[in-house]
């Protein structure tokens, strides 16, 4: 497919650009920067972190001391930036029924309270339905501009699918940071 | 929930190069394990689904229907219902139903209007059938799209404004044949055979029969059985067997009889009592009525200080009536609804929408009508509800 | 065009049925009733005349003593149901630009405080652009359900156009009510 | 305003009822006159008419560019934009560009790419050129849809997610070449001939020049002149001549030539003294900064505390820089704002736009900066403005 072999040249590229940096800790921050992009997340309001006033007010669950998987302060949604699938009839690591996961994703690193490790996480969107439009979350930590397309999120990544409609955004753990264990 | 098993580019990047999930060292907990993205996939609806249909008047260009579980509270996932989309869901919750229209440019080009089937458990489109583009982009009511009783068949509503019936045929996937009704509005469906009648601007019933194409083999008018000038009847039907039930601007009940030969007409009563007419409390909203079968208790939208052009207001209560004995034998509040709808079966629930919030409330059908839970955030001009 | 066509026999349907009443008053009245219909118009929000907030609220003029034409309580807008091209980059009568007039429209009547006189109003709507969006006003005064299409607003106005799609709704005089001089 | 002089139907059928408009009796005054209905059209924009540019996040795909006076306050009407759409508006005010996405169905089928031509007088559609479907579904900046100078070519950004430029001939009326551009992003036009520059993820701008036809003839590499690691730069720039102003996340100015035979780099200045560090003032927002080239001042969006991640915060105040001798000479208060754009000419104003309220302040570009006017509700989700 086109869109692969052009991808497979960008990873290359962005490998090559990675790898400039010495160590084995300093590459793995590279390529957590790289990929804590935004899940499509148009960075229209920004959030504090704290502020979970968007997903609170459309459908989300009532703010409480300890946030759910539908509050904006959730700690693996660090840096999504997008509807939460948990309000859209999804959960944190599945798109809602009738939704099609997004071909291209990115990747934060958020801290986990309950454990005290960081963890990288895959922000996946969902993908062939129009805008979910509830629980709005938005943070923009390590993003960039578009020359640094893997940390960018002023665009959508549900790009590359068959239909680029942006639905909502999942967030899946993929692994633990370098140096956690 | 079902797993995605192919692994997704730049996905793939950071795995290869995170730390291995490794045991955790000793006195601290294991470490989360890898995840894999997941797609849901409803159950069979439990009696308690309900459809929520949003026009989004704002963009009504991306209308949709919200599939909210009704008794948790929960929502559980949408339906894209396009451009002032007409909708329904199958008797057994297996198909949802979207008569709609789209043009190539969204705004612009050639205009389609296409029957859409979403499958009820998936959410996805399972298929799509081309109709005329004469569709009524209409608010959807339940009886501007409807299936026949044996599911053969579904009926569209037709504006463009003249007025006809598009008839689909749902196991061919084909659009078979349009029946003009002019002057007449909306499809009432018969319990038996593949029949429906019409609602007239004289107060009269047309009653079309097809035959086993679909086509119309005959067309019988009925007598007036209402005075649209003195007390319009909302065509927003309820059914109990073969009995449906409509209430008129001013209070009043018109049960109407669709089996046998032709249709037959009860007498009309009132809602109101004197003090009830003093007050002037009328009907009002868009889905205004709903009844629950088992104990025969019809729900009202009402709303005192009633004048003309209130017919849609939201309501101030809900009040329940005994078809049987004709007997008001409840008042419940409201939570400012325009459509109320009632669940059958095992744990039957009436849920009332206020549109400005998006708000579902859901209360027991039992004794006192005790508040189960309250959704908000439900669609921006959600005006149709159905339970499956 | 076969949509002309049916709309003939629509209108001397339409006719016949208000020619029974007998006097040229009563003909008049029914026909301004079946006239004041949706001109597109979901009665999504039903507002009370004086209650402007919808207007008021997105894009209107701050509300004042005398109503002005982007308030829900203007005089002429007695039965508009819609958004208000005044604020739509139109006016009382004209489209904004690059819409498209409606084919088929509906009339009501309206009291003009400034002369005491009843004016027939014809609610055109605009069409060929996606929503508006902007200073929603609704009332349902005579409006009835669509077994009479004349007077019905829970349906598309521009349901004629080349594109349906509804843009905003215009208020115009085009004549005095009966009676009145 | 066009008279529409095609009478409709419907409207007919009481005109010709209603009692005519006769002529007033004694001491009453002439009733109104019988109106026709109109269209309206623009006038030539005057050097501040605001194009304002909708995403609407919650219904994406019926995104929209809001028509404003902004002297005035006034909304003068909408250009549909569709689904993640790019836009731009000829230097003249005559087109507004915007290059966007459809689906047969709204949100599914093939995708197609399309740059549609709207009038700027009329609104209305004068053209619509195929292109790839690869155009970046992205908020819409300066730098993403940038006509030539000479008006002849239009250079689309891509993305899918590996990016490249489209060149569409105006003229022809049609797309003619993709350009390659890896890793960088952004399209800064030049002021003479047919040749951008775009910023690249290693701190250098790749120039590429095309031939009269449209094609690359030859592309080049700058030198490194930012540290896209320690000092990212906003891609939005600001135009000054064939200056290039470009702000630093960290509140560093670089200032690029494009003249000659390839860019020319002058050394970073600081917006900030050591007290503005002290309390992390920042540049924030969407179009974070603005220029008035008369006078040489540019507005930059600032707030305090600033840290990680709040490089899109809206602004506690704007401060103004004279560019010659990079001093600041203003800090203005801010509504909270994402966006700011400036108007040139004689009646030189600072627009500023709040997303949540869709709220423009303007304010005189003069000493104290007065505040003429605000609007609100302008759209949605608005982010980008630009002004004619």
């Amino acid at each position: 497919m086109d869109f692969l072999k052009l991808l497979d040249g960008f990873t290359e590229r962005r490998t090559r650009t990675v790898a400039q940096n010495a160590s084995r800790r300093g590459f793995l921050a590279g390529v957590s920067k790289l990929l804590v992009a935004g899940a499509f997340a148009l960075p229209v309001l920004p959030f504090d972190r704290t502020n979970a006033h968007a997903a609170g007010g459309h459908g989300a669950a009532k703010k409480k001391a300890e946030p759910t998987d539908t509050d904006c302060d959730y700690w693996r949604y660090c840096s999504v930036d997008g509807f939460l699938c948990s309000c859209c009839g999804g959960t944190m690591t599945t798109c809602p029924p009738g939704s099609t996961p997004s071909a291209v994703s990115w990747v934060g690193t958020c801290h986990n309270p309950a454990d005290g490790r960081d963890y990288l996480i895959s922000y996946n969107d969902c993908c062939g339905k129009t805008a979910c439009g509830r629980c709005f979350c938005n943070t923009n930590i390590r993003e960039r501009p578009g020359y640094r397309m893997g940390v960018h999120n002023d665009i959508n990544w549900c790009m590359a699918n068959q239909s680029s409609h942006y639905h909502c955004t999942v967030s899946i753990v993929v692994g633990l940071e370098e140096g956690q264990s | 929930m079902e797993k995605i098993k192919k692994r997704r580019w730049l996905l793939a990047l950071p795995l290869c190069m995170a730390t291995s999930l490794a045991v955790a060292g000793p006195g601290k907990p294991a470490p989360l394990p890898e995840e894999e993205i997941g797609l849901e996939r409803l159950a069979p609806p439990d009696g308690n689904r309900l459809y929520v249909t949003d026009f989004v008047f704002n963009h009504m260009v991306d209308g949709r229907i919200h599939v909210v579980d009704g008794k948790a509270g929960r929502f559980l996932g949408q339906v894209v219902s396009g451009y002032g989309a007409l909708t329904t869901v199958s008797p057994d919750g297996k198909s949802i139903y979207v008569a709609t229209t789209y043009y190539p440019r969204l705004y612009r080009g050639q205009r389609s209007d296409v029957v859409e089937i979403h499958d009820g458990e998936t959410l996805e489109l399972k298929g799509e059938i081309d109709i005329p583009a004469k569709k009524a982009q209409a608010a959807s009511y339940r009886s501007m799209l409807v299936p026949s009783s044996d599911g053969r068949f579904l009926y569209v509503q037709n504006a463009t404004p003249a007025t006809s019936v598009t008839v689909v045929d749902l196991q061919a996937r084909k659009f078979v044949a349009e029946i003009p009704t002019p002057g007449c509005w909306s499809i009432q469906s018969w319990g038996q055979g593949h029949r429906f009648s019409t609602i007239c601007g004289d107060g009269t019933l047309l009653t079309v029969t097809l035959d086993e194409a679909g086509q119309a083999k005959s067309r019988e008018r009925s007598p007036r059985f209402f005075d649209p000038d003195k007390d319009p009847i909302y065509v927003h039907p309820e059914m109990l067997g073969e009995d449906r039930y409509f209430v008129s601007y001013y209070g009043n009940v018109y049960k109407v009889g669709l089996s046998g030969d032709k249709p037959s007409f009860a007498a009309p009563w009132s809602l109101l009592d004197a003090g009830d007419r003093k007050q002037a409390w009328r009907p009002g909203g868009m889905q205004v009525t709903t009844l629950h079968r088992a104990s025969g208790t019809l729900f009202v939208n009402m709303h005192d200080k009633g004048e003309e052009g209130s017919h849609k207001n939201p309501s101030k209560e809900i009040w329940a009536y005994d078809v049987s004995s004709q007997k008001r034998v409840a008042r419940i509040p409201s939570n400012g609804a325009i459509s109320l709808v009632a669940s059958q079966g095992a744990d039957p629930l009436l849920y009332s929408l206020n549109v400005e919030k998006g708000e579902i409330v859901a209360r027991k059908i039992a004794k006192g009508y005790p508040k189960l839970n309250t959704v908000a955030g439900i669609g921006e001009t959600s005006l149709f509800m159905e339970v499956r």
